[in-house]
């Protein structure tokens, strides 16, 4: 059990890797950035899809919350990041630990279809909200004030990518944390048999809505990310699409390890990048490839592939 | 006649499911330090009792108390932090944890920590000590750090009554807890069970009566939903009724 | 006031049988064998252009297109199921999702290759197009067919799988595959059938729904969600279900739209969470 | 001799793909037909997919583009987020942007470097509402599909015909991704008005819509039938058939336009596209090229924003879609808005131009100052 | 002699790589029975399930009726007539008792009315789905949902678990009839080697997946020396 939660030298390698593209790709920080605000959010859905075998098909709900509240603040004239980042995180918390009262009425795919359809409601609703959120066209007007007052966002990217990981970073301890603790090990305990709780005493429920919550908070600071970094914010955000890319990414990277959620997020972007820019009109005929191939030799995902063979090397 | 220290009532107790009356007018009265054994024809409803006394049924009808305590309506998980824990027919495990990661996680509920998402799991070091207490208790010290999936059967079903023990019941309910268990190990298991601290009450669901008559002080017996008699083992053996329905003419 | 019920009524329950036909076969493949086939959609739009391709090119009529649509993705899913599909019947679910949606992503690219981005177009007889009036109330044809064919498709396959050996077979391959086969069951045939039929079942739904959705390589993508809504709120493993959730959903949905139009686009999410909140195992469902 | 690089940004994969891939095909006409070569530099196009309304995608690409590529001139843009997210990078970067298709009001505003080749729904539809009113229609139901096109429509018609005199009845939004019209087909039957006005996304919705109508027996002459062009792309009136007869909408392009410079112009692109006729991002493409290489010509290859834009502004050339100008002030476009009505010509059912208003402005952009 | 119904030759088994069972030799005449014992995890459940093919066959061969069956596919084994019925039980929860009794029957003696007559408790609760029985009371329908294919021979693994001591004596009645007037031959892996010996003809103790001893049950049944060496028990005690 001491054993999770040591730092393995893969670990600093990886986050000092984290810092490669400032020195030797600053002209794919933009995609960096992008990188790792949909890392943390895959992160947030490994928390419950995971950890606590919530699936969702609706996350990006949380996503877009985060999104819209960072950027309504900033348009009505609170253009502080930071400040802003930890009320949309808040914010989207809140909303997660109310729906989470519903979530954890249902399971299966009862349950990742109440996910979508409150997924699709809040999207609905966001689009009959023009006055407040700019509705297809997006909103506009976001003004990201420099962050400290200093370090304004420039076109390289350099500021958005550096913010982007700090809080990556700084949720990644977090998750890192959560995981590695009693709650997560009550989590595990959730996922593997859910009927077996209650009969140690255990509230389940209790648990699945605080991890729901945090899940859901962290989601709205990617979102929050997203707006503050791009200074847009439009209905995509809440898209169906972008609740199943996340999940799609985590699967891809390997669930249930924080690591898997960044990892495939990394090779799904890029991958996604690199063949968009060989054909922008037939690249996802790569990432079909890509995913079925992972999934008929790769059956824990990448990095569950990985672990494996790192460990027949030992 | 002086009434015993009774930890666990059930009165009137009644369930159906459909047409089907499962538990019908059930009532049954535990004392403290109790080893008593429950037993029935296949189909009597004694699995659909433990249910309802552990919560995980709604009884149609009839009152559950815990140490004088109403418990009828109250949801499982507040049942067993009340003291009233059980284990299954069916191993009911985490089959990805390992035995110590289970039993900290029953300790860790019962101490209400299991929330602290802040803290390292292993500055929780109390609770691993204890449930490590109670897997050596059990002999399952050995395999205290082996997935539970690739325990043999008999281990597993050692580590359901760990898990139970590790939420400190006063009251422990075990359905079949030997099932699948080959002779002579069961016999071992029944001996831990007897062995348990003299505090804890304990009913046990079994269908092999070597076992039953050495182990139980007292038997219930159920058919059709109903107790048809409750008495000690000698009584119990050599009753007509129990022969006729249940214990068939190889016990004698 | 009580013509305008009555052909919202009809509209209604004509919307919720295309429902149905898109999302039978799922409720087949999804529902019976637990076998989460996201590149359902992408069936169905083969199956759709299957019928666009021979009436164009061949000038067949639509009414031999269709079951050449059926026999055709029928045909291409034993294939697939063959080659690719059985490999993930153990590999859990998640895996399942994964996989079927890269066939939906390299479906959605041959499709564009071969047919192009365009909208496609199906030209129905005359006999189907237009409405007849009855009563003073006057009803779409086409949405009438839609009807009969969603009723002898349903009761088809209720008498063909709930009534019957093959149903029972099915579910008693995905309980247990060892036991069943220790039985005397041949599995892999019963479940090569099962995928056939589900996928047939997807083109045919395709090929026409094509009149009303239209179709182009994003047809995959844009049918999953109605699909699985229908299959849930009916209740995985039931015909029946499928058939009484799809009619609830498009009356309610074609209901609510007619009454309170404001909350249209709300309408069949409103309806999906409140039913499962209710009944989180759908309509009709067992497990 | 440097090569003059053009970044364009559309979302060529997703439920968009159509549109990106017709707005390309007319972008690559006009090449193949001018040369790839302007004022001594070769041009030289780096596409970039965005996979679908994904605004932060769109300037995520579009600064990529200005940092690594070093394009010289933004292009493309088929969806209004997209462009309001990459108009920050045109500005930081000082580099012309040419909005292709985006078709709100704002886009231009958002940008001093942004050019729009394409139209307003606004410049469309209040020219529409005022000419509807003109013909003797004085009540008239809207139904718009509920997104941010469909709302511009309906304003700005409904602005255009009340102004004029004229009485809107009814207004109903439908779902954009909505694949069944019959309820509110229903209520505009109830409603029983002399005109109904639509608008729906391009795509399979026009026929489905158009269709409904007929069930009801909401079809012209008993009631005029009026929306914007999409309405009437060719595959929805093939799919409609008979009952499309009648329509009348209001467009930019007209495939049929009887024109000798349309008329090439549809030739080149048929035969570049297997038979596939060109449509209104097919032509926004196409002007968008010209400016383009007009600009280039003008500055003598400076392709600086400022001078590009500065060319660019009062720019005015003959279209195959007609005559048209951009705007000095708004750097939006100025054409002419035909009024078509479907007729049999030959035969074949076609949109027939009744009526054209020349130099029409976007109404919107005086109003937002 | 005539062909045996079921033999083994020489078998070597097991899983992955891990041998569980090697020089397994046995053949069992048309209405014989053999009782296999041995301690926990021998590999008896393993025999059985090498025997419908669920793990394959490494060395040595096995025959039915002369015919090597080796590497025929199981359900086309459970159709020549080996009837097997599972440790785990393994009822289909999702289909109704009645149903998992006909989903996969085929014709013969066994037919409902038969089964419900050897079972009444099955009757009763012929409209319940199958995990909404007692633990019992699914034993019993695994029983007889084996019966339903009417197999000519009968692998039992642990039939008796869980079940109430009179269910346990009219069961073993019944299966002594089948043998009798029937011709079922029957292979019964059993942890109570007393009922075992005395429902069958011939035993064979396993030991760490060899065959440790052969004799004929009644002569087993008396040799408690035997029986305390390979099982530890002690009969009668
Ligand atoms: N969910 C249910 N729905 C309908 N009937 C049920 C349900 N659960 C149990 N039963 C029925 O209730 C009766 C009692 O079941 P229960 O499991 O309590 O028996 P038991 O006494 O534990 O038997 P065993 O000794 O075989 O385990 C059985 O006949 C069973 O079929
Ligand atoms: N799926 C498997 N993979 C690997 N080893 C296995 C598997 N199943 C069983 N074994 C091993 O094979 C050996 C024989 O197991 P088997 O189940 O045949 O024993 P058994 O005699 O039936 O025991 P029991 O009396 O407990 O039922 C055991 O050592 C077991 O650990
Ligand atoms: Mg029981
Ligand atoms: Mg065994």
């Amino acid at each position: 059990m001491r054993r999770r939660s040591r730092w393995s030298p893969f670990e600093i390698l990886f986050w000092l890797a984290a810092l490669l593209p400032f020195i030797l790709f600053p002209t794919y920080l933009p995609l960096a950035s992008q990188i790792a605000i949909a890392a943390l959010f895959a992160i947030s859905v490994d928390l419950i899809l995971g950890y606590a075998g919530i699936v969702t098909l609706g996350h990006a709900m949380f996503f877009g919350l985060g999104a819209y509240f960072a950027g309504v603040i900033s348009v009505r004239g609170w253009g502080e990041p930071i400040s802003g980042l930890l009320m949309a995180g808040l914010f989207a918390g809140v909303i997660g630990y109310i729906v989470s009262f519903l979530i954890t009425r249902v399971q299966h795919l009862a349950l990742i279809m109440v996910t979508l359809g409150l997924g699709f409601l809040t999207y609905e609703l966001a689009n009959a909200l023009p006055w407040l959120t700019g509705g297809t066209d997006g909103l506009r007007g976001i003004r990201t004030w420099p962050i400290f007052g200093q370090f304004k966002f420039d076109l390289w990217g350099y500021t958005g990518y550096a913010y982007a990981l700090a809080v990556l970073f700084l949720c990644f301890l977090l998750s890192r944390r959560l995981v590695n603790s009693s709650f997560g090990l009550a989590l595990r305990g959730i996922r593997e048999n859910v009927k077996r709780m209650p009969a140690i005493g255990a509230d389940h429920k209790g648990h699945l809505r605080l991890i729901y919550a945090i899940s859901a908070s962290i989601a709205g600071l990617a979102g929050a990310l997203m707006a503050q970094t791009t200074n847009t914010v439009a209905l995509d955000s809440l898209s169906f699409e972008r609740s199943a890319d996340v999940v799609v990414m985590l699967i891809l990277g390997g669930t249930g390890r924080l690591y898997g959620a960044i990892l495939g997020t990394i090779i799904f972007l890029v991958a996604r990048d690199q063949l968009a820019g060989i054909n922008p009109q037939y690249w996802y005929f790569g990432i079909g490839i890509l995913l079925m191939v992972v999934v008929l030799f790769m059956p824990k995902g990448i990095l569950g592939f990985l672990a494996r063979i790192v460990e027949r090397r030992k | 006649m002086a009434e015993p220290d009774i930890v666990l009532r059930a009165e009137a107790l009644r369930k159906n499911f459909g047409k089907l009356e499962v538990t019908r007018d059930v009532a049954l009265a535990l004392p403290r330090g109790a080893r008593h054994a429950l037993i029935g024809p296949n189909g009597a409803g004694k699995t659909t009792l433990i249910n309802l006394l552990t919560g995980q049924l709604k009884p149609d009808a009839g009152r559950i108390e815990l140490e004088g305590g109403d418990i009828t309506s109250l949801a499982p998980a507040h049942r067993v932090r009340r003291g009233l824990s059980r284990t299954f027919q069916i191993n009911t495990l985490f089959p990805d944890l390992t035995p110590i990661e289970a039993v900290t996680l029953a300790v860790m509920e019962r101490e209400r920590t299991a929330g602290q998402f802040w803290k390292r799991l292993a500055a929780h070091g109390d609770a691993i000590e204890e449930s490590f207490t109670i897997l050596s208790q059990l002999g399952l010290a050995d395999v205290a750090t082996r997935t539970t999936r690739t325990l043999p059967y008999g281990q597993q079903r050692l580590l359901e009554i760990a898990l139970a023990l590790a939420t400190r019941p006063r009251v422990l309910l075990l359905d079949e807890p030997a099932a699948g268990v080959p002779k002579d190990e069961s016999a071992a298991l029944f001996s831990v069970i007897s062995a348990l601290p003299s505090d804890i009450s304990v009913l046990f669901i079994e269908h092999d009566m070597d076992i039953v008559f050495k182990f139980a002080t007292r038997i219930i017996v159920l058919v059709g939903g109903g107790v048809l008699l409750e008495a000690d083992p000698e009584t119990v053996r050599s009753d007509p009724r129990v022969r006729e329905v249940y214990l068939g003419h190889g016990h004698g | 006031m009580i013509s305008q019920i009555v052909i919202v009524l009809f509209d209604g329950f004509a919307f919720g049988m295309l429902l149905f036909l898109l999302s039978v076969g799922l409720s087949v493949t999804l529902g019976m064998m637990n076998f989460i086939n996201l590149a359902h959609g992408a069936f169905g739009m083969f199956g759709g252009y299957v019928a666009v391709t021979v009436m164009r090119q061949l000038g067949l009529p639509f009414l031999a297109a269709l079951p050449l649509a059926f026999i055709a993705m029928a045909l291409l899913s034993i294939l697939i199921e063959r080659t690719l599909f059985r490999r993930l019947y153990k590999a859990g679910e998640l895996n399942q999702v994964l996989f079927t949606i890269g066939v939906v992503f390299v479906a959605a690219a041959a499709a564009t290759f071969t047919f192009g981005t365009v909208q496609q177009v199906i030209i129905l007889p005359d006999w189907l197009r237009g409405s007849a009036e009855i009563g003073g109330v006057r009803f779409g044809i086409y949405r009438a067919f839609i009807i009969l064919v969603a009723l002898i498709i349903t009761a088809l396959l209720v008498f063909g799988l709930e009534r019957t050996r093959l149903g029972a077979q099915i579910r008693a391959a995905v309980d247990n595959q060892r036991m069943a086969q220790g039985l005397g069951l041949d599995v892999e045939r019963v479940f090569a059938i099962t995928f056939a039929l589900g996928c047939g079942l997807a083109g045919l739904g395709g090929a026409l729904a094509v009149e009303i959705v239209g179709l182009s390589p994003s047809f995959g993508f844009q049918m999953l969600v109605y699909v699985l809504i229908v299959v849930s709120v009916g209740g995985l493993g039931s015909i029946s279900g499928s058939f009484a959730g799809a009619a609830l959903l498009g009356i309610g949905d074609v209901a609510g739209k007619y009454f309170w139009p404001e909350i249209g686009s709300f309408l069949i999410y409103l309806l999906l969470v409140a039913i499962l909140l209710v009944r989180p195992l759908g309509l009709f469902g067992k497990r | 001799q440097e090569t003059l690089k053009i970044g364009v940004i559309l979302p060529y994969s997703g439920p968009f793909a159509d549109a990106a891939n017709q707005l390309q095909a007319g972008i690559d006409l006009y090449i193949a037909e001018h040369g790839d070569e302007v004022a001594g530099r070769k041009i030289e196009l780096i596409k970039r997919d965005t996979g679908g309304p994904a605004p932060d995608v769109a300037r995520r690409l579009a600064q990529e583009l200005v940092v690594r590529d070093n394009v010289d001139i933004l292009a493309g843009f088929a969806l209004t987020p997209e462009a309001l997210g990459a108009a920050e990078i045109a500005t930081e970067a000082q580099k012309l942007m040419v909005v292709m298709n985006a078709a709100t009001s704002v886009v231009t505003e958002q940008s001093p470097y942004i050019v729009r080749t394409s139209v307003t729904i606004p410049q469309l539809n209040y020219a529409f509402g005022t000419w509807a009113y003109e013909q003797g229609i004085r009540e008239a139901y809207t139904l718009v599909a509920d997104y941010g096109p469909g709302i511009d429509a309906e304003t700005s018609f409904a602005k255009g015909f009340t102004e004029a005199g004229g009485t809107i009845v009814g207004a109903d939004r439908t779902p954009v991704a909505n694949p069944d019209f019959s309820a509110y087909v229903q209520r505009v039957a109830d409603a029983d008005p002399e005109a109904v006005y639509i608008f729906v996304p391009g795509g399979a919705q026009p026929a489905a819509i158009g269709k409904a109508l007929v069930d009801r027996g909401l079809a012209p002459p008993d009631i005029k039938v009026l929306g914007q062009g999409e309405l009437t792309h060719p595959e929805a009136l093939e799919s409609m058939g008979e009952t499309a007869r009648g329509i009348i909408t209001t467009f930019h392009y007209t495939l049929e336009r009887d024109d000798p410079l349309n008329k090439a112009y549809v030739d080149g692109y048929t035969a570049a596209n297997n038979g596939r006729e060109p449509d209104l991002f097919s032509i926004g493409g196409y002007d968008g090229m010209h400016l383009i290489y007009e600009a280039v010509k003008a500055t003598n290859g400076d392709t600086s924003g400022d001078a590009l834009v500065e060319a660019a502004k009062g720019m005015a050339w003959d279209s195959p879609r007609g005559p048209m100008s951009i705007d000095p002030e708004t750097r939006d476009v100025i054409q002419t808005v035909y009024i078509r009505e479907i007729q049999e010509v030959d035969g074949e059912l076609q949109n027939v131009i009744v009526h054209e208003i020349p130099n029409v402005k976007d109404p919107l952009h005086g109003a937002a100052q | 002699m005539a062909e045996p119904l079921l033999e083994f030759r020489d078998v070597r088994s097991g899983y992955g790589e891990a041998v569980v069972l090697d020089g397994i030799s046995f053949a069992l005449p048309a209405n014989g029975s053999l009782a296999l014992l041995g301690r926990n995890g021998v590999g008896k459940t393993t025999l059985l399930l090498t025997a419908m093919g669920f793990v394959s066959v490494a060395r040595g061969s096995i025959h039915w009726r002369g015919q090597d069956i080796s590497r025929l596919a199981p359900h086309k084994r459970a159709r020549l007539g080996l009837g097997w019925v599972a440790q785990e039980r393994d009822i289909f929860p999702s289909l109704s008792v009645e149903e998992n009794l006909t989903v996969i029957a085929r014709p013969g003696r066994w037919n409902l009315t038969a089964i419900y007559a050897l079972f009444p408790r099955l009757a009763d609760r012929r409209a319940n789905m199958g995990n909404q029985l007692s633990g019992g009371e699914q034993q019993m329908l695994a029983i007889a949902r084996t019966l339903m294919t009417n197999p000519s021979v009968l692998l039992l693994d642990e039939p008796f678990e869980g079940l109430a001591p009179i269910i346990v004596e009219e069961l073993t009645g019944a299966v002594r009839q089948m043998a009798a007037d029937e011709g079922i031959a029957l292979v019964l892996v059993e942890q109570h080697a007393e009922v075992a010996l005395r429902l069958t003809q011939d035993a064979i103790i396993l030991e760490r997946g060899m065959i440790a001893h052969r004799a004929k049950s009644a002569d087993l049944l008396r040799d408690n020396a035997t029986l305390e060496r390979y099982l530890g028990l002690k009969l009668g005690a």
